[in-house]
């Protein structure tokens, strides 16, 4: 390991801002761009559930509706 | 009767989109109006020496024309899409790649063209020094005809939305950058004592790639919005 | 007139398909029209009947399953008038975009005088009504001669003369051994033969 | 070849095959990200000119290299989708817009971020700065448009186009800014590092870059899968998906 301790892992001699900042805004931003289209993926599994399950309960009035 | 020649073809929709600007004055008048107006805006924001305004000179008289010129090339398709026009255009027999070139054409006409004409005008205003004039007027020349192809495109893909307009800047912006960078270099090089045909040559050079490319581009995305 | 004497199609459909939103207008439509015919295509409202006139003059290139084969050069008449509202009739018919041959003036005078525009040449087209719109297009019925016309809903806003003169047209067209497609919920009043398409019930006849 | 690319236009096929991929892909991303992070700030010497704030190049380069790798992903996938046609390459160019732009964000940012401490300032017209800041609204224009078109099909296809043309502009654009740059540039400004870098700076660059591609591959084939389902809702292949994920 390079450093010392761990306060030297934060300070970075004075650029401990800078790269814990860079990494962190990464480490969100990849975080959403993972996590987004997973989300997406089961809230759209759900919906798609639900409506079978209103369209199995009522075919006659989703009948009507689609015409 | 056959159909008429491409060339031919071509020529008619250029009377055509011609005829329709000379019907509609203020619609030739408001961009080079907008271009006044903008360019009198600066010496407010910048402060009116005249040692300032002659530096920066080269680049709002580039920005103001790019920014006049993406304003009205929404409207490129705009009006023919909304009446079944572009439609008929597409059922045309002759190929859509030299219509779009036509329409292109006649929109650098009413635009472009005037723009440069008329831009001497406002660089004295500006106190750019007086052999930067020519490069001026030459760069908007071959400039504003790869901002109409450019424009073109952005009209072409947005001209099926009603909310295009806002989006076209965001879609063509980024393409124009090549376009002020030699533009506004033609000038100051010309300014400064230096020759300006190299950066006009680069500006005729990618004009050139244009003229082969956009149209295929605007072809395609008028298919799509016609068919969306 | 028949379809057996008429010899080769001038426009094929070949199994077309078309969803939209989940719900399927027409499936597995295949049909060719002869040089001759007068096709009207039926349905309720939605049923896909402008969908697939769009897709027989090649308006649409995707979204639908099937292949269209078109053997000849054709006339599209949609819901718009594509008539610019800036230039004259004269003018409108003289720089139409849809890649006609230039037609002479007298000629165009006489198509536009024979749909009842006769004096309405030369005024702006914005002071015409919705009914002279689709008279001016009428007239590029009389000057075209693209032997397939694609017409959707011709007859809307046509006063009963105009009908009249649109279904003698029709029929002139048919005679001359062109072709006509047609959406409509008219019945129209011809001398000819008229094969129906219905979309909704999916029956050729 | 044939074969295989009807394999690639068929849905369920590629839903499958993408979630097989990702079961084993997704970890050894994740084990490599971290072990590349934490080899690069914790292991590596300090930079000699630089110090320690040259430790953000572990995720500038990467994330820069894969953001512009990504739009040429992009626009082929345009391309194939325009030429021949293919659907699935529609969903894939529309995967990677987000994701092609989340990775420019993240190169910009650490850019700026990495400038402060090293040249004195958040933000310089640098070409390559510049020129990243164009390819993030070249991004962020092909996803305002798919969102712009109410037709899907459209919109994938308007994209396709436009991605295209972006695709022909990048080096124009690149080396447009470039020269612009070099005629105005001030104080000499350069990128240190890339020339002489010390392997033992090198290798944790190289596995932060290969963890960034496979990340983006990620990505771009979970956000495939989504716009997959959303796509395919009505066919049967959904549905039977729906009993077996739902009821679980």
């Amino acid at each position: 390991m390079y450093f010392d301790s761990l306060q030297a892992v934060l300070h970075m001699d004075g650029h401990g801002f800078y790269v814990w900042a860079a990494y962190a805004v990464t480490l969100v931003t990849l975080t959403a761009t993972v996590i987004a289209p997973v989300l997406r993926r089961r809230r759209f599994l759900r919906q798609l559930a639900a409506q079978l399950k209103r369209a199995q309960g009522a075919t006659a009035a989703s009948a009507r509706r689609i015409n | 009767m056959t159909a008429p020649g491409a060339g031919q073809f071509c020529m008619r929709l250029l009377r055509r989109q011609l005829l329709l600007a000379v019907r509609r004055p203020l619609e030739i008048g408001n961009p080079l109006l907008f271009f006044a107006m903008v360019v009198s805006l600066f010496p407010l924001g910048l402060g009116p020496s005249p040692q300032t305004l002659a530096d920066f000179a080269p680049g709002v008289l580039w920005i103001t024309a790019l920014l006049s010129n993406l304003l009205t090339s929404d409207a490129v398709f705009r009006s023919d899409f909304d009446d079944g026009s572009l439609e008929q255009l597409l059922l045309a027999p002759q190929p859509l790649y030299l219509s779009v070139l036509a329409y292109i054409g006649a929109h650098w006409i009413t635009t472009g063209l005037l723009l440069a004409i008329v831009s001497p005008v406002f660089a004295l205003m500006l106190n750019l020094p007086g052999q930067g004039i020519a490069a001026l007027m030459a760069s908007l020349l071959i400039g504003t005809a790869l901002l109409s192809l450019i424009g073109g495109i952005g009209a072409a893909l947005t001209v099926g939305l009603k909310r295009g307009g806002m989006l076209i800047s965001l879609l063509i912006l980024p393409l124009y950058m090549p376009v002020l960078i030699f533009g506004t270099a033609a000038v100051q090089a010309a300014v400064t004592g230096f020759p300006a045909g190299p950066y006009l040559a680069i500006l005729g050079a990618m004009l050139c790639l244009a003229i082969a490319l956009a149209p295929v581009a605007m072809a395609a995305g008028l298919r799509i919005s016609i068919d969306a | 007139m028949s379809a057996d004497s008429a010899g080769a199609p001038v426009l094929a459909a070949r199994s077309l398909c078309l969803e939209r939103g989940g719900r399927e207008l027409f499936h597995d439509l295949s049909f060719d029209i002869c040089a001759g015919q007068l096709w009207q295509i039926e349905g309720a409202n939605g049923a896909g009947k402008t969908s697939l006139l769009r897709i027989l003059c090649g308006l649409s290139r995707y979204g639908f399953d099937g292949q269209v084969e078109r053997h000849v050069p054709l006339l599209y008449l949609g819901h718009q008038s594509a008539l610019k509202a800036l230039l004259t009739p004269r003018e409108n018919l003289a720089f139409h975009v849809s890649g006609d041959s230039r037609y002479e003036d007298e000629k165009i005078e006489s198509a536009l005088s024979r749909v009842g525009l006769y004096g309405y040449e030369d005024v702006a087209s914005h002071t015409l009504s919705a009914g002279q719109h689709r008279r001016v297009n009428l007239a590029r019925l009389l000057l075209s001669d693209a032997p397939l016309w694609l017409l959707d809903e011709p007859f809307t806003a046509i006063d009963k003369a105009g009908v009249e003169e649109l279904e003698a047209l029709l029929v002139s067209q048919v005679a001359a051994g062109g072709s006509v497609v047609m959406t409509s919920h008219q019945t129209l009043n011809v001398d000819c033969d008229v094969r129906f398409l219905n979309l909704t019930t999916g029956l050729v006849a | 070849m044939w074969p295989i690319f009807h394999k690639f236009g068929s849905p369920p096929w590629l839903y499958s095959i993408s979630g097989a991929i990702l079961r084993w892909l997704l970890p050894i991303t994740l084990i490599a990200l971290i072990t590349g992070a934490i080899w690069g700030l914790l292991f590596t010497p300090a930079e000699n000119v630089q110090g320690n704030s040259y430790r953000i190049i572990y995720i500038h380069v990467p994330a820069a290299v894969v953001a512009l790798a990504g739009y040429y992903v992009m626009a082929l996938a345009g391309a194939v989708s325009l030429i021949w046609r293919m659907k699935m390459a529609d969903v894939a160019m529309k995967a990677a817009a987000p994701v092609g732009a989340a990775f420019t964000f993240i190169a910009l940012f650490t850019g700026a971020v990495w400038g402060k401490p090293t040249w004195g300032t958040w933000w310089v017209w640098d070409a390559r700065i510049t020129s990243m800041l164009v390819l993030l609204f070249l991004y962020l224009g092909v996803v305002a448009l798919y969102e712009a078109f109410d037709n899907k099909e459209a919109a994938g296809k308007a994209c396709a186009v436009l991605s295209l043309v972006g695709m022909v502009n990048i080096p124009i654009i690149y080396k447009s800014v470039d020269w612009w740059y070099s005629l105005h540039q001030g104080a000499s400004i350069k990128f240190t590092g890339e020339t002489s870098i010390h392997s033992s700076m090198l290798y944790p660059l190289l596995l932060m870059i290969a963890a960034f591609y496979a990340l983006f591959t990620c990505c771009l084939l979970l956000n495939m899968r989504a716009e997959l389902l959303q796509r395919e809702q009505r066919t049967q292949w959904v549905r039977k998906l729906i009993d077996k994920e739902v009821v679980n």
